[in-house]
């Protein structure tokens, strides 16, 4: 294990472990708000992965990941935006 | 083993569980958009990017647009019996 | 600890089919449906997974590199592709059932069924 | 039966079924212990044999391309019977003709301007990224599947950051059934292809190029673009399919 993967790991616990959390425990719009931020550090946690198995052909899966996440929280928001 | 697929594996298990036992289904989508995160990053872990990457697409773009639309539609249709 | 993978995988099936049973809606039936069909990647990838070994890309590692077997990856991809359309289908099926029988509760839709 | 009585007989279920589960996997090797000869003969051949940088994209297309048109057609199919589906709710609807209902609710917030800005800027970039995962599937990770969904997302993100009938107006259906069936028929006829050259279906019939390049390995390319144009048209059809739900007895709207 390298310092790459330490920090994924570190930063697993400490991002998307509260965020997951929050999903459970919130309102629905505190949790849609979890969901992006964990999108956005999945997105660096593939990042940090890429480079600590020294793949670096990998990031596209980041790429892919900040792009999505966007359009997939868009299709909540017009949803709650109306429902709530 | 390493650490890092030990600790995502243990996350998997628990954000299935939430999955399940959350029962509003617009919040349980939700949670279903973290666990599909958590499963992307545990498929990495086991050095399959291209099972990864199928799980981002279909987690967090196309199973959340048909949970919300669905949702969206039923709660038209329920409206009436109000 | 190095059955943990299946383990995880046998709790994501039992897990999901405790969420079906007990669901009162049919979308979080689905959704419940998609965390059962999840146990399956995981205990595919498990399997084949070697240790120490490469992603299966050679684009940037020598050819002569272990690899993990491509061949349960193949399978899990088309799993994937199935469980989306599989889902696809049921939520159609479940704004039917709202159509047909004003509810999206299982049990209500059996009661009625008589 | 009560609710009660139905956890009492999951658990017995789920017990007897998680031993057995358990008992099964007993005989697997421990994980990180593979020692499945297919991979590793996969992972020393696939280089030589069909110069392709991406083991699972040849196993997917090529050595088990038969079960991938299987699964190219599941999806169609599947994507059929929701078309089938949602379009007889829609006619039940319109028949009961109720415009008079809930015409403040049906009035559909538009986005805001920063959204749509956003949304339509994001729309180029989505179609280049789609475009770039389905040809590279030969090489990097991803195909014709991943890159066919972000294509249809890109056409979705449309109607989400846009209007509605900026969705219409951007998604000729007749040309989006026309992607998914060609795209389903092209992997038939790229099948075919082998074939012709005398071999058996699904042969790798042609040259194979340089590795890790644009044009090597073969009818891989030619499987993944034939699947990324049925994925994108099977998505497009359906999610507006639901969208379409949304607006059935719609008012003004169009």
């Amino acid at each position: 294990m390298n310092a790459w993967v330490l920090a994924a790991i570190v930063l697993v616990l400490g991002g998307i472990v509260p965020c997951l959390l929050v999903s459970l425990r919130g309102s629905a719009m505190e949790g849609l708000v979890a969901l992006e931020l964990g999108g956005v550090i999945s997105a660096l946690v593939f990042l940090l992965l890429a480079e600590g198995f020294q793949r670096q052909s990998f990031v596209d899966l980041a790429l892919m990941l900040a792009v999505l996440s966007f359009v997939g929280a868009l299709a909540f928001v017009r949803y709650v935006e109306r429902e709530i | 083993m390493t650490v890092l697929q030990g600790v995502l594996l243990v996350l998997v298990a628990l954000g299935g569980t939430a999955v399940v036992l959350v029962r509003d289904p617009l919040r349980q989508s939700i949670v279903a958009g973290v666990f599909g995160l958590l499963l992307g990053l545990l498929f990495f872990a086991f050095q399959a990017p291209d099972v990864a990457l199928s799980q981002i697409v279909v987690g967090s773009l196309a199973l959340p647009s048909m949970i919300v639309l669905t949702l969206a539609k039923l709660a038209r249709l329920q409206r009436p019996d109000e | 600890m190095s059955f943990l993978p299946y383990a995880v995988a046998a709790w994501l099936f039992l897990v999901g089919l405790y969420g079906i049973v007990t669901s009162r809606h049919l979308v979080h039936l689905i959704v419940c449906l998609t965390v059962v069909q999840s146990s399956s990647y995981v205990l595919l990838l498990a399997i084949g997974y070697l240790a120490g070994a490469q992603a299966p890309v050679f684009a940037d590692i020598p050819p002569d590199t272990p690899i993990v077997d491509p061949v349960v990856q193949a399978l899990t991809l088309t799993d994937v592709v199935v469980e989306a359309t599989v889902s696809a289908l049921l939520f159609g099926l479940a704004l039917q059932a709202q159509k047909r029988f004003g509810t999206v509760n299982p049990d209500e839709i059996a009661a009625m069924k008589g | 039966m009560t609710m009660r009585s139905r956890r009492v007989l999951f658990l017995v279920a789920a017990a007897i079924f998680g031993f057995l589960f358990v008992w099964g996997l007993s005989g697997l090797p421990s994980f990180g212990d593979y020692r499945g000869p297919y991979g590793i003969v996969l992972g020393q051949i696939v280089m030589s044999e069909r110069h392709t940088t991406e083991a699972v994209g040849a196993t997917t297309f090529d050595y088990r391309g038969f079960d991938t048109m299987g699964e190219e057609y599941i999806l169609f199919a599947a994507v059929m019977g929701l078309v089938i589906l949602l379009r007889e709710l829609r006619g039940e609807r319109t028949e009961e003709e109720e415009e008079e209902e809930y015409p403040v609710h049906r009035r559909r917030r538009e986005a805001s301007d920063a959204l749509r800005v956003l949304g339509l800027a994001l729309v180029g970039p989505l179609v280049v990224l789609g475009i770039y995962i389905v040809v590279h599937g030969h090489i990097t990770p991803g195909g014709g599947f991943q890159g066919g969904v972000i294509l249809a997302a890109a056409l979705i993100l449309v109607s989400l950051a846009g209007r509605y009938p900026a969705m219409r107006r951007v998604r000729p259906i007749p040309l989006v059934e026309l992607a998914d069936a060609g795209g389903a028929a092209g992997f038939v006829l790229v099948g075919l292809g082998g074939l012709i050259a005398g071999s058996e279906f699904l042969y790798n019939f042609l040259p194979l190029g340089e590795p890790g390049t644009l044009l090597s390995s073969g009818m891989i390319p030619l499987l993944n673009i034939s699947v990324g144009l049925e994925v994108a048209g099977a998505f497009v059809l359906l999610i507006s399919e639901f969208l379409d739900q949304q607006f059935i007895s719609g008012l003004g709207e169009e």
